[in-house]
């Protein structure tokens, strides 16, 4: 078992899910990065332990190489967070420009309705 | 070509469709023509592979050659081949009524090679087996969901975007930590290959764990009680082409992932589970139903609808016997298609009365009967009125409850029902019946009567399911039976000796 | 048989089509189209009764879904024949009788008997099925479509606040016989009738029978409008008169005693049967009378007669012994006879002077000679006075009452004492309906409105006037009529009798009394002058159940406050927290098995313990720093340890992905921030939640942290022993002719998902794209208000091309 | 970004801009063998032209392009998805790849791997290389979709995001139904 790594993984996840519950964007935003790296390294966590393994590029003489499933998986899931940390970066644009506020508690404030609504 | 090469068309059509109507750019008469053509040729499709997967059996492509359990592999039974079909007519449906709804010059240029992706993604949902490969699916799935969901919004309805991409980036993720759970526990991330293999952890706490977070994630992606909070405000603000889809098909990938893999890829002995889906699908059904009560306009009340509904589904799945399992499938064939015509009558109820806000709408019933009729059906549907489709699926539950004397729920399920028809009329009472519309009764716009048309072609399509339900039930059953044959999947993927 | 079955089911829809088609251009005439269909179905009916031989249960089946075992089987006996009589005999009444009432100040003269057709259609559906299932999909049929008749004249708010009330009460009450039937058909194996009153449920245990009962019982109650639901029928009068004369006097409401008497072999033994009945519906009687008593307006006066009248057919199945029933079909003929007058009675008065009012009205007799006459017959037969149909039902009921009361049990004087009591004040608003309308002085405010009814419309009460007079006088040729239709399991197998005169019997000198005592009550009220405004609230129970109506969607509203259905911040810390209890929950439960250990020194690799350091340093410097350019800085920090930390796991791919991943990351976080204004910075800490917010944030996160770690411990510990990796490690090269097994995986074994992801990264480059044009509402669009759609397209195609071209 | 001030920054940049490329395209065609690929190389190669809109500005970046690199990044998914295609005119699985020996260069593995990562390579560098445009240009005051962009990614009915949101100033006339 790898302790430290368990404990790496904890230790992001927790601090990424105290930042996305944060009222700013920018610090919630922060959190989903962090959210994205601590899941792949659980999937990394499952190739097992890599001391004394190498990489896994095989037909090159030496130690066992490392399970290379993981590593293709989280190749995977780092390119689709990147792009969805994209939109989301895009998303916040919009919505600061839209609603003028880059805090979260205060753009679903519910004294904050549409103009119209509280004509009607 | 054999069967098994066409298994693709599903997910490579929509995906060629989608990128060829992207480097087209602009909005054309040519490129709905294509994308229509496309769209049936995809229902066409559909229906042979679930002809095939009906009579000969569930078809097995494993991409690229590699299979499973090494291999991603695509698997067409009789359930991956309905819910094709079911996708493929709502989205053919949904195309056409968006293209009664905007004139070419009008339309959005990214909305129908995002609408293609998003089908790509529920398309492959559907086909996968692979663990892993379902979730880039669902990632497709979403992504293409965000975009859609934004691409049309204006200032107001932006807020909207945050939150639910904040609940399902959270939900994507926890299902990439249980997919790198599975793939720890069981070393492979084939659902053959986990069917097998989970089979010696039964009972284990370790295996209720992965299970207990898959269904977590795949709850929040049904829309369960308490983890549906990103549907209800968000689905209002799709342009109603666009949330006839979503209505139809985004939340029932979450409910088919469920039966997939609750019944087919884990053991069937998660107690814990069952009992947790049936009790969390109950409040799911009442807190949905009232939440739709508590709404004053048609997309809000309909949305919460899509939760109440979904609640019935799953209490079905955790009723846990072929019969019930054949229940949640007639159940889902009934539902995607009465939803979406739902909001295709509220689209035509916005064109015709400028809004769907119930105390300015009135005088549709006086004036266009035939959307009422429509309405009228497939609400009654919705509520579980005989012979409509709707009460076959609740009958079967309510059959099912009653046998396994789980008075409460059945009890919620029925008290749901009434709650179900009380909005219902809510909304009758409102655009149809009122007197009097505050914006006017525009029938000068032409466009509500294609838009009409097409929701009457859904409504024609869900009588045949109320009154064919014979054949409909046959197909459910032979359906739950290829779900529940664990044995059978696990050679027919991993071939006998494995 | 068959053939007459077919066309009695099929002509009403086709009558519903045909009224559809005609209606556009017949307009008020579409009616003389439609009275052949229930004048074929009628005719068909008495075909078959006279085909059919008495005491015999004929079954016509065919399949339609055997796999839920319903089929559609039919039953044509005693009981459904003589329904189907009432049914479609008061039909042709009724549809003539619309024909002179609806004229042409109606609309939708095709819609109104298309809706008629169909109800009659789910009626005689209901009547005939031979199946449980089948009669429930009929009866739920007659809910809807007597829906659409109560609401027909739906631009009146009581139009559609009492055809939504019918509607949720008889849905409600049917979704709970729903339940019974299915619990009656586990409980029997089937849901046939045929074989179910031939008793194939009897062995089963008598729990699951009392439940089904009980719960088939609250159907009927529902449908026949029985106390506690009694108040949606008054309210129902807001449909047009002849929708009220067919469907709640004469059809609908009697499904519930129909359903009754259907079940009644098979319930009849049940404990509960005697005591539900007798005590609801005898109970409603008396009730019911009161109200009638009580209103004013002549609908109301009906409608409560005729749940008081329901009550005693109900309750009358309550009484009878289990070798059956006998003069059922004679009092509920009776019933349909005086009340479909009355009320087509009252519908003509009502058109004729515009009010509806008993207190309005008055000396009518010398306008309208002929009506009076009709009224006075069937409210003598309602009252029960001597010469009519009613006496006869009279008598033979408190007969029934008087043997009732000598068995042993403990209640049975409460039927007796009830129907003495309804009875009384029968007499006395029998009179006050004939007398308050025809009766007294002429009104002079009445003669301006006025005008004469053509004798057309007269004719359909005139004819059930005549019936009850006739048959009053004539009882025999009822009796030998209704002793054809004869049901086993229901009836006595002994033959009818009815006579005009029994002799001075106990029953004759009771039924003396109770018409003296009505009509004393009577007078004794007119001298009183009737002087209460209305029926009190408190015993009508529509207000109650309206201001539920009302209050529901403000309760749900509340509870969706309580929920937090729009308080967007609050969704992902109930997401997260639901996660963290399930799972932590189960953790907990299971602690002995999954508790992980202790962390052995040896186990732990210091370089990556090291690296681990560092990236806890980097992580407290995000959650601690307040400037936004730092904090990415850490965050970034964060990235190339992790980078780092991919490199110790041998996977030189990932390092290098992850590096440049992290490096346009950063620019595109950098070229946000430098949009935000310096000012939303500033404003962050005024921003953030309060402490308590912040202390359930962290436990949650917290919560999420550890059980991660534990997870992560859990498949470390139990990791499988054969992963599918080392197969790509093996087969890299020989199969897929590439040495670096990660991309071999990526572009051939599990190329697929590259593709995919390839298209998810074009997608959400499409999704920003879309984000950076704002759909500008249409000046429409605004007007729509607040909840207007955006994007729903509204008025793009009209005035907004010109809008646009003009800048 | 603005334009680099420095012409020595703007030469400099040219010149990284071709290194980067070559060993980007390097990074993609070793792939198959050696850490590297499509992922890696087509982000390395979009960096590149990020660097080179830090040297001659947004606007003249998108400019020296004239492609747009959506229609890039859909040209790369294209490609990917027909090679993947191609198996089913011969009858083979969706996604079979197939292999060539070149008897140049001692003996060079060739195969249609490549040809998919290539695809890949071409997505990776269109979507990033749009994104970044799409934040650069506001931080130059300019509108993040530039004027001819508009009928390609946005409703005849949109406007951009960058002017001031309607809602908070509703015309009067418009409340009139």
């Amino acid at each position: 078992m790898m302790w430290e790594t368990a404990i790496l993984i904890g230790l992001l996840f927790g601090a990424a899910c105290f930042l996305i519950l944060q009222a700013s964007f920018v610090r919630i935003l922060f959190g989903f990065i962090l959210l994205s790296n601590a899941a792949n390294l659980f999937v990394l966590a499952m190739s097992g332990r890599p001391d004394g393994k190498s990489a896994p590029i095989v037909g090159v003489a030496g130690a066992a190489p490392v399970d290379p499933l993981p590593q293709a998986l989280i190749l995977t899931a780092i390119v689709i967070g990147f792009g969805v940390i994209a939109y989301l970066v895009i998303l916040l644009y919009r919505t600061f420009l839209d609603q003028r506020t880059a805090s979260a508690r205060e753009l679903f404030d519910p004294a904050r309705e549409r103009p119209e609504e509280e004509q009607a | 070509m054999n069967p098994a090469t066409l298994m693709i068309l599903p997910v490579a059509l929509p995906l060629v469709t989608a990128v060829v109507a992207l480097m087209g750019r602009r909005p054309a008469a040519w490129r709905r023509w294509f994308t229509g053509g496309s769209a049936l040729l995809q229902v066409v499709v559909a229906f042979a592979l679930a002809s095939t997967a009906w009579h000969g059996g569930p078809q097995v492509l494993a991409i690229g050659g590699w299979a499973a359990p090494y291999g991603i592999v695509l698997v067409g039974d009789l359930l991956a081949g309905i819910m094709l079909v079911l996708g493929a007519v709502t989205a053919l449906a949904s195309l056409l009524y968006g293209f009664a709804e905007l004139p070419v010059g009008d339309e959005h240029p990214l909305r129908l090679p995002l609408v293609q992706f998003l089908v790509t993604g529920i398309n492959l949902a559907f086909c996968t087996a692979d663990l892993f490969n379902l979730f880039v699916a669902f990632e497709v799935m979403l992504i293409s969901s965000y975009a859609l969901l934004t691409l049309e919004a204006d200032d107001w309805d932006i807020k909207q975007a945050f939150p639910y991409m904040a609940l399902n980036l959270v939900g994507s993720t926890l299902f990439l930590v249980a997919a790198g759970l599975a793939y720890g526990l069981f070393g492979s991330l084939n659902f053959a290959a986990i069917a097998e293999r989970s089979t010696a952890l039964a009972g284990t706490p370790q295996l209720t764990v992965l299970a207990l977070l898959l269904f977590t994630v795949f709850g929040m992606k049904a829309g369960l009680f308490p983890l549906f909070y990103w549907l209800p405000n968000s689905y209002p603000i799709l342009p109603s082409p666009v949330a006839a889809l979503y209505a139809g098909m985004l939340t029932k990938v979450g409910v088919y992932v469920l039966l997939r893999i609750f019944g087919q890829v884990l053991p069937p002995d998660l107690p814990l589970i069952h009992t947790l889906m049936m009790w969390l699908a109950a409040a799911t059904m009442i807190f949905g139903v009232l939440g739709a009560v508590s709404r004053n306009f048609i997309r809000g009340i309909l949305s919460f609808h899509i939760l109440s509904q979904i609640g019935y589904m799953v209490l079905a799945i955790g009723l846990f016997t072929p019969y019930a399992i054949a229940a949640a499938i007639f159940y889902i064939i009934h539902h995607i298609i009465v939803k979406s015509t739902l909001f295709m009558v509220g689209g035509v109820v916005v064109v015709l009365n400028r809004s769907d806000d119930l105390t300015k709408t009135g005088r549709l019933w006086a004036v266009a009967p035939v959307l009422g009729v429509v309405f009228l059906l497939q609400a009654l549907s919705l509520a579980g009125v005989p012979p409509l489709s709707g009460f076959w699926g609740k009958y079967m539950i309510v059959v099912e409850g009653l046998r396994q004397r789980e008075w409460v729920l059945v009890g919620c399920a029925l008290l749901a029902g009434v709650l179900t028809m009380f909005s219902m009329l809510k909304i009758w009472n409102g655009p149809f019946w009122h007197p009097e519309a505050a914006g006017g009764v525009h029938l000068a716009d032409a466009r509500w009567k294609p838009m009409t048309a097409v929701a009457g072609g859904m409504t024609l399509l869900s009588l045949g399911i109320g009154f064919g339900a014979e054949f409909f039930l046959r197909v459910a059953h032979e359906a739950a039976r290829q779900v529940l044959d664990r044995g059978a999947y696990v050679t027919l993927l991993l071939g006998g000796g494995n | 048989m068959a053939t007459a079955l077919l066309i009695i089911l099929f002509v009403p829809l086709l009558g519903a089509i045909a009224a559809l088609v005609a209606g556009r251009r017949l307009g008020a005439q579409t009616a003389w189209v439609v009275l052949l269909a229930p004048a074929l179905a009628c005719a068909a009916t008495v075909w078959l009764v006279l085909q059919f031989a008495p005491g015999t249960r004929t079954v016509i089946e065919w399949p339609w879904i055997p796999s839920l075992g319903l089929n559609l089987t039919f039953v044509v006996d005693g009981l459904a024949l003589f329904f189907g009589l009432v049914v479609s005999g008061v039909g042709v009444l009724v549809v003539f009788y619309s024909a002179h009432y609806l004229d042409h100040h109606y609309r939708d003269h095709g819609r109104f008997y298309c809706y008629l057709m169909l109800f009659m259609g789910a009626m005689l559906g209901t009547v005939f099925a031979g199946n449980l299932l089948l009669l429930f999909v009929c009866w739920e049929l007659t809910g809807v479509t007597s829906f659409l008749l109560i609401g027909f004249l739906h631009d009146k708010g009581e139009s559609r606040a009492g055809a939504r009330m019918a509607l949720l009460v008889t849905g409600g009450t049917g979704l709970a016989m729903l339940a019974g039937i299915v619990l009656l058909g586990q409980a029997a194996g089937t849901y046939e009738l045929a074989a179910l009153l031939d008793g194939v449920a009897k062995g089963a245990s008598p729990g699951r029978l009392n439940a089904a009962f009980v719960l088939i019982a609250l159907g009927a109650l529902g449908k026949s409008a029985q106390f506690p639901f009694q108040f949606w029928l008054p309210n129902a009068m807001a449909a047009p008169t002849p929708v009220s004369a067919y469907l709640h006097s004469a059809t609908m409401v009697k499904l519930g005693i129909f359903l009754i008497a259907r079940i009644f072999p098979v319930f009849r033994e049940t404990e509960l049967w005697s005591p539900l009945l007798v005590t609801v519906c005898f109970g409603t009687m008396g009730f019911g009378a009161l109200l009638a008593l009580m209103s004013h307006d002549l609908k109301a006066i009906l409608a409560y007669s005729t749940v008081s009248q329901l009550g005693f057919l109900l309750g009358y199945y309550g009484m009878a012994s289990p070798a059956g029933a006998q003069g059922d079909f004679l009092h509920i003929a009776s019933h349909v006879f005086y009340k479909g007058c009355l009320f087509m009675v009252v519908g003509i008065v009502d058109h004729a002077t515009g009010t509806r009012d008993v207190r309005e009205l008055g000396g009518l007799r010398h306008r309208l000679p002929l009506l009076a006459g009709i009224t006075a017959v069937a409210a003598a037969s309602m009252a029960g006075l001597p010469g009519t149909l009613g006496f006869i039902s009279k008598e033979y009921m408190l007969k029934e009452k008087f043997d009732y009361w000598e068995g042993a049990a403990a209640l049975n004087w409460y039927p007796m004492v009830l129907v003495v009591l309804a009875s009384v004040l029968k007499v006395a608003f029998s009179v006050r309906l004939f007398w308050g309308v025809f009766g007294g002085k002429p009104r002079p405010e009445l003669a301006k409105n006025f005008h004469a009814p053509g004798l057309a419309v007269q004719l359909p009460p005139l004819l059930l006037a005549g019936a009850c007079l006739a048959f009053g006088l004539f009882p025999t040729v009822l009796g030998g009529a209704l002793d054809r239709l004869h049901t086993v399991g229901l009836h006595h197998p002994v033959d009818l009798e009815f006579h005009i005169w029994h002799g001075v019997t106990r029953e004759f000198i009771m039924s003396m009394l109770i018409v003296a005592a009505g009509a004393g009550t009577f007078l004794l009220l007119q001298l009183e002058r009737w002087r209460w405004a209305r029926v009190p609230a408190w015993l009508r129970f529509d207000a109650g159940f309206e201001a539920a109506v009302d209050w529901l969607p403000r309760g749900a509203k509340l509870l969706g406050r309580g929920l937090r259905f729009d308080r967007q911040f609050d969704f992902l810390p109930i997401v997260l927290g639901f996660t963290v209890l399930l799972l932590g929950g189960f953790w907990w439960r299971h602690r002995g098995e999954l508790w992980p250990g202790l962390p052995v020194w040896a186990d732990i690799n210091p370089l990556r313990a090291f690296v681990v350091g560092l990236i806890a340093v980097a992580v407290g410097m995000v959650m601690h720093m307040r400037r936004w350019t730092s904090q990415l800085i850490a965050v970034s920090v964060i990235g190339f340890l992790v980078t780092f930390y991919y490199v110790l796991f041998r996977a030189p791919d990932l390092a290098m992905t992850q590096i440049l991943v992290e490096s346009a990351t950063l620019l595109l976080v950098l070229l946000l921030l430098a949009r935000f204004p310096r000012s939303a910075e500033l404003s962050e800490a005024t921003r953030a939640f309060p402490v308590g917010r912040q202390v359930m944030n962290a436990v949650i996160a917290g919560g999420m942290g550890l059980l991660v770690t534990l997870g992560a411990l859990m498949a470390m510990k139990h990791k499988h022993a054969e992963p599918a990796g080392s197969y790509y490690l093996e087969n890299s090269q020989p199969l897929a002719h590439g040495t670096n097994a990660v991309n071999t995986i990526l572009v051939d074994f599990r190329g697929f998902d590259t593709l995919l992801e390839a298209t998810v990264l074009v997608v959400a480059c499409l999704g920003a794209l879309g984000l950076l044009m704002r759909y500008r509402r249409t000046a429409e669009e605004w007007a729509a208000g607040a909840m207007g759609p955006a994007g729903y397209g509204l008025g793009r195609t009209t005035d907004q091309k010109k809008e646009k071209k003009s800048p | 970004m603005k334009a680099g001030q420095s012409y020595i920054f703007r030469a400099v940049g040219a010149v990284l801009f071709f290194l980067i490329n070559v060993f980007a395209i390097y990074l993609l065609l070793r792939g198959h063998n050696l850490p590297g690929g499509g992922f890696i190389g087509g982000l390395g190669s979009a960096l590149s032209l990020i660097m080179l809109s830090l040297a001659f500005g947004v606007e003249r970046t998108q400019g020296i392009l004239r492609t747009d690199p959506v229609r890039v990044a859909g040209a790369g998914l294209l490609l990917a998805l027909l090679t993947s295609l191609l198996p089913l005119l011969a009858g083979d699985p969706f996604l079979r790849h197939y292999h060539v020996v070149l008897p140049v260069l001692g003996k060079i593995e060739v195969g249609t791997p490549l040809l998919f990562d290539v695809g890949v390579f071409l997505v990776v560098v269109g979507v990033t290389a749009k994104l970044i445009f799409v934040l650069a240009r506001p931080n130059a005051d300019l509108t993040a979709l530039a004027p001819e962009e508009w009928r390609n990614y946005a409703a005849p009915l949109e406007e951009p995001i960058e002017k001031t949101a309607r809602s908070e100033s509703p015309a009067p006339e418009d409340d009139v139904p």
